[in-house]
């Protein structure tokens, strides 16, 4: 059943800040207190800038943090949207419509918690990596993996909190030279000889990464909520744009597709058609 | 002031606005509802429905372009079946008309299809979609061939008294013969346009950026030619008109009263905003208010053509 | 690295870079030297002359749209004589190909012009309009009805050994068979797009915003159409395709190449930038650089459509 | 014959800085050696905003003033693009190419000028009162007509030069009550007992009020020369677009077209052909 999003609404919100954090990221705040009291980790809002026709659409953003009334979001400029977006400074205004999705599921607290976040991705762990530390008794791992060192964000809100942070840089320069996958892979024997019931993983980042993490989650028979991305046009579920193929209801080798916007963006990653997918 | 009247009578339905929703890009309705009540609408056209449920195109589907987007959804829907049992009871709650738009792959499909929903009290009216340029052995060859089109109509006519509006394709020569064909056909109004076709590569991996290479251009970068081929067949046929394509703005829709709309319907602005169709409604209400028009009709294909003063 | 190749050559000539001025875009060609040096360009196409001068229709005739403009100049000229007196000369001191863009409202008309012009040194071919939308009488039959427009190209192909480039009109059902039948006529090679027929109103004052009503859509809005047609007809004929609609930057040329053009024209994009050509073509060179491309027919319809992974 | 913008060149500009002066009208300024090096009164420049393609054309501005090597415009946020151009900043970059079209013809210092602004016309004329001032031996005079007080542009730069200044409003809240053709008829008597000879008219403004004034001028049998506007698209002479129509040459009933960009936008006002300029 596609989630409606009930408390979700368009409207026109002021920018608090826009700072570059490190070179190419930038954090956003609005107040938003309607999105601040809906929003859960793995929800993401639809940014436009008006009155511009171009970009026509709007933009997904995960929600990144929620502080009281004020909603933040992390991202990197790539393009045209991000690129318009990384110049508006506090009072401009956007048009924000969220919160959208489904979110990611909190575990039971006793569950240990593995959060994988690739690049950018970590935008979209944030807030959970937050909700967890308040509620899991058992621990919760981070496994942060960037290609420089330079992308790496600053991360106060997490410190001091429990959380056991990994790091892999692909130029080596800090933590672990590698990705993810070879923080995971050194990681698990640690986890492994819990029974797979007692730990829940999470991850967003790159494609190629989740790929390679949900094979290896597979392996080991273990639960993963993965946040997926896709080009959409709404956000909302009425362009049916952003599907990704699925293994089939009866036949998992027919493909069905779903849509990331209502029906996602977080998926179990053992129920996605990864041979689908195109990179 | 007396308030404005913003009735139109589209094919037999009296619609309490010329605003609706386009096929296609409201989804059936419902996913609206948590942003504005239907029953505002002049009209709910849902998406296309054909007789068996339909996957869609594998993604990707979308892409944005220069103001527009182009779409290769594949007519995805959950057909008729379920649409009948599931959807419709749904929609009958709220007090707004219902236009079924119907699509099929050969001219049988069609007619089961306006068979089996005439019989149903839910659906109001039927929009013919003889043009998704999507589908390869689908509605293209009705939407571009004169004769076929019209013996497509007259075949649905002797099916159906509920009102029969046509969805024209605009990737033709000559949209007026195509209008007129319909019209002679039996059609009780016509929609246009549907998507322009076109296409978009990604010049870094050489691919196309759409699964099926082409797909259908909408947004405001189509609004001159919709409102060209609105004013060129507002003209020539008897039968109301329903303009879409590229309307944002309760300007953009006045521009297609103005054209010889009788009515309007708005698709990618949804995208944008979920009450886009509110947002253009109550912009056409300013305007009215701003103009002192009391009576949204007498803007319909109010153009002005003086002559110029150069000869 | 070893020097790029950017030469391609169309209906036997042969060209520096695939990028030239759009017809009517860039006036006589002379209006930009002010801004770089036209014998960068791989080839420049003038304005379209008529055989007497024509002034053109009256204002407004130009509107902005989203992402695009309307145009009804209605091909404002200074006549054949007066091309061949005061123009010719002045263009024949670049290093430049010059391409004459014609236009008659008869197949005599456009007879007149490529006997006449033939003789002339500095006219290295014509480039016939056979679709520009804004002249009633004009160019619009022979752009839209398959049969006039073999019978006209081979009309003119009797007539010249200079290169022969048809330029399509997108207003018509099938683009491909509108190509096939140029090619069949004789022709060298085939530009697409013109512009697509569309309008505009000002809902204020209910007024068109062109004096001629309709005009022609140009700029990024119609890239997608353009790209698909380019697309289509590259696959079908044989003679070289140059492609035109949209294109602003190098990454949008390069979309061009790769859907299956030779060349590319930059029209609209210069009313932006008076050197988008230049800009184009250096963004284009810096694409083929960063891809490590030492030779630009290497791009030319290389698009990749390995079956998707869905079937 | 059409002047080519010789001088003219087409360049990324930072703004310098963005002013509202009066309510709905900006005063910018850009650092642009050549542009202050090459302009003269009555010529314009065409501004576009990269990278978005919405509004996708430029806009034409009168060259406000020069200042060493800044140069000014003045505008009135009325649509699209003006409004894009008020949110400007600091630092932000503009397209801006020019100097463009013939600028106003300046006449002997011995002869008396009068200058006839409506609203936002008076852009177009503040750069020549600045030169008149310098030039002329005889009294210039300005006409400067508005709807409302509030819109009156400051005019220190103008202040204690000699200028004689009448003002006309609407709403009668500042100077005449009244247009600028009001104060045209009662500054006329004072100068009609020159021979006209002696006299230059220069004018912009809004397309009625010209077409008033030049009504007067042709009674009067005086020369005026006025900055015309029309819808453009390039500002350099391509497009074809901008054209408004002339009387012609051999039959005045005739009518001839000329590009308000390149052959103008300055003419003179006898030679339009008004009865074919729609309002
Ligand atoms: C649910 C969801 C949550 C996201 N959260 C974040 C986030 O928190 N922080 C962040 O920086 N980015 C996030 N993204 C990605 C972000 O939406 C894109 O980077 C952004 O849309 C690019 O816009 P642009 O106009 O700058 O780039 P464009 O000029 O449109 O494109 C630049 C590149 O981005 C790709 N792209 C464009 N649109 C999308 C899209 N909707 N999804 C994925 N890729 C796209 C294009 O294919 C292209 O390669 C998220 C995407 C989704 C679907
Ligand atoms: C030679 C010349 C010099 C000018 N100098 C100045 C100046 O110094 N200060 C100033 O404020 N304005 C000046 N204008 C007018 C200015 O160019 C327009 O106000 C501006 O282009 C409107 O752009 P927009 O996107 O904000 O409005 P739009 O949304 O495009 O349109 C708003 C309104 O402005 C009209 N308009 C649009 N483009 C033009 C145009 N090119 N010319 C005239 N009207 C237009 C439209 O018809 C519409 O009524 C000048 C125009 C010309 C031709
Ligand atoms: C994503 C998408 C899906 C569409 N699906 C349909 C459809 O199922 N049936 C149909 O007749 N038109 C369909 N259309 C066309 C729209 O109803 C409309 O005719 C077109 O988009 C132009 O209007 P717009 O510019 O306001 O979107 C679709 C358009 C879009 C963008
Ligand atoms: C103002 C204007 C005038 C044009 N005049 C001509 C012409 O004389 N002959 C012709 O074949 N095409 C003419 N065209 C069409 C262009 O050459 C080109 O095909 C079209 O504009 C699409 O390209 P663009 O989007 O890059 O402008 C004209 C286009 C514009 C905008
Ligand atoms: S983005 Fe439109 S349905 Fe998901
Ligand atoms: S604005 Fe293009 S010719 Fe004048």
């Amino acid at each position: 059943m596609p989630l409606t999003p009930r408390n979700a609404h368009a409207a026109l919100i002021p920018v608090l800040s826009n700072r570059e954090i490190v070179p190419g990221i930038f954090r956003m705040a609005f107040e938003a207190p309607r999105l601040a009291a809906g929003a859960k980790p793995g929800q993401f809002v639809m940014l436009s800038i008006p009155p511009t026709h171009d970009p026509l659409l709007p933009r997904p953003f995960a929600v990144f943090n929620v502080d009281g009334q004020r909603v933040e979001i992390l991202y990197r400029r790539v393009g045209k949207g991000t690129g318009l977006l990384s110049g508006m400074r506090t009072g401009d205004l956007l048009r924000v419509l969220g919160p959208l999705g489904n979110g990611f599921a909190l575990p039971d607290p006793s569950v240990t918690s593995i959060v994988l976040a690739g690049g950018i991705g970590f935008a979209s762990v944030h807030f959970l990596l937050l909700k967890l530390l308040k509620r899991q008794t058992a621990p919760t791992t981070l496994l942060y993996g960037v290609r420089s060192h330079e992308e790496i964000i600053p991360m106060e809100s997490l410190d001091k909190k429990g959380l056991l942070i990994r790091v892999a840089t692909e130029d080596g320069q800090q933590g672990v030279k590698g990705t993810v996958i070879d923080l995971l892979s050194t990681t698990l024997p640690r986890t492994e000889n819990l029974p797979t019931a007692t730990i829940e993983s999470f991850a967003c980042g790159p494609l190629a990464m989740l790929r390679a993490v949900a094979g290896r989650m597979k392996g080991l028979g273990m639960r993963a909520q993965f946040s997926m991305e896709s080009r959409m046009a709404c956000g909302y579920g009425v362009c049916q744009g952003c599907v990704i193929p699925f293994k089939g209801d009866d036949d998992p080798k027919q493909i069905k597709y779903r849509k990331v916007c209502t029906e996602g963006p977080v998926f179990a990653a053992e129920e996605i058609c990864w041979d689908a997918i195109q990179e | 002031m007396t308030k404005i009247d913003t009735t139109v009578s589209i094919a037999g339905l009296s619609l309490k606005t010329p605003v609706m929703t386009a096929s296609g890009t409201c989804g059936y309705g419902l996913e609206l509802t948590p942003y504005f009540d239907l029953s505002r609408l002049g009209a709910l056209v849902v998406k296309g429905i054909s007789l068996e449920p339909r996957p869609g195109n594998p993604p990707p589907r979308i892409v944005e372009t220069s103001g527009g987007m182009l779409n290769a959804i594949g007519l995805e829907n959950i057909g008729m079946e379920a649409f009948i049992a599931e959807t419709l009871p749904r929609l009958r709650e709220y007090e707004t008309v219902v236009i079924v738009n119907i699509l099929g792959e050969s001219q049988e499909e069609y007619g089961t299809l306006v068979d089996e929903m005439s019989r149903h009290e839910g659906v109001d009216g039927f929009e013919v979609n003889v043009s998704c340029p999507n589908v390869r052995k689908g509605g293209i060859a009705f939407g571009s061939d004169p004769e076929m089109l019209e013996k497509l109509v007259r075949f649905l006519r002797e099916r159906t008294e509920k009102p029969l509006i046509i969805k024209l394709s605009p990737n033709v020569t000559d949209i007026v013969d195509m209008a007129k064909r319909a019209e002679a056909g039996g059609a009780d109004g016509l929609t246009l346009i549907n998507t322009i076709r076109g296409m978009s590569i990604d010049s870094e991996s050489r691919r196309p950026h759409l699964a099926t290479v082409v797909g259908g251009l909408s947004g405001p970068a189509i609004k001159p030619v919709a409102l060209r081929m609105v004013w060129e067949v507002a003209q020539q046929v008897k039968i109301p008109v329903v303009g879409v394509g590229g309307i944002l703005s309760g300007e953009d829709a006045v521009e297609f009263l103005i054209a010889g709309a009788t009515a309007v319907q708005v698709g990618t602005a949804h995208f944008r905003n979920p009450a886009a169709c509110i947002e253009v409604m109550e912009g056409m209400e300013r305007y009215l208010e701003r103009h002192a028009i009391q009576d949204v009709r007498d803007l319909i294909g109010s153009i002005q053509l003086d002559p110029s003063p150069v000869a």
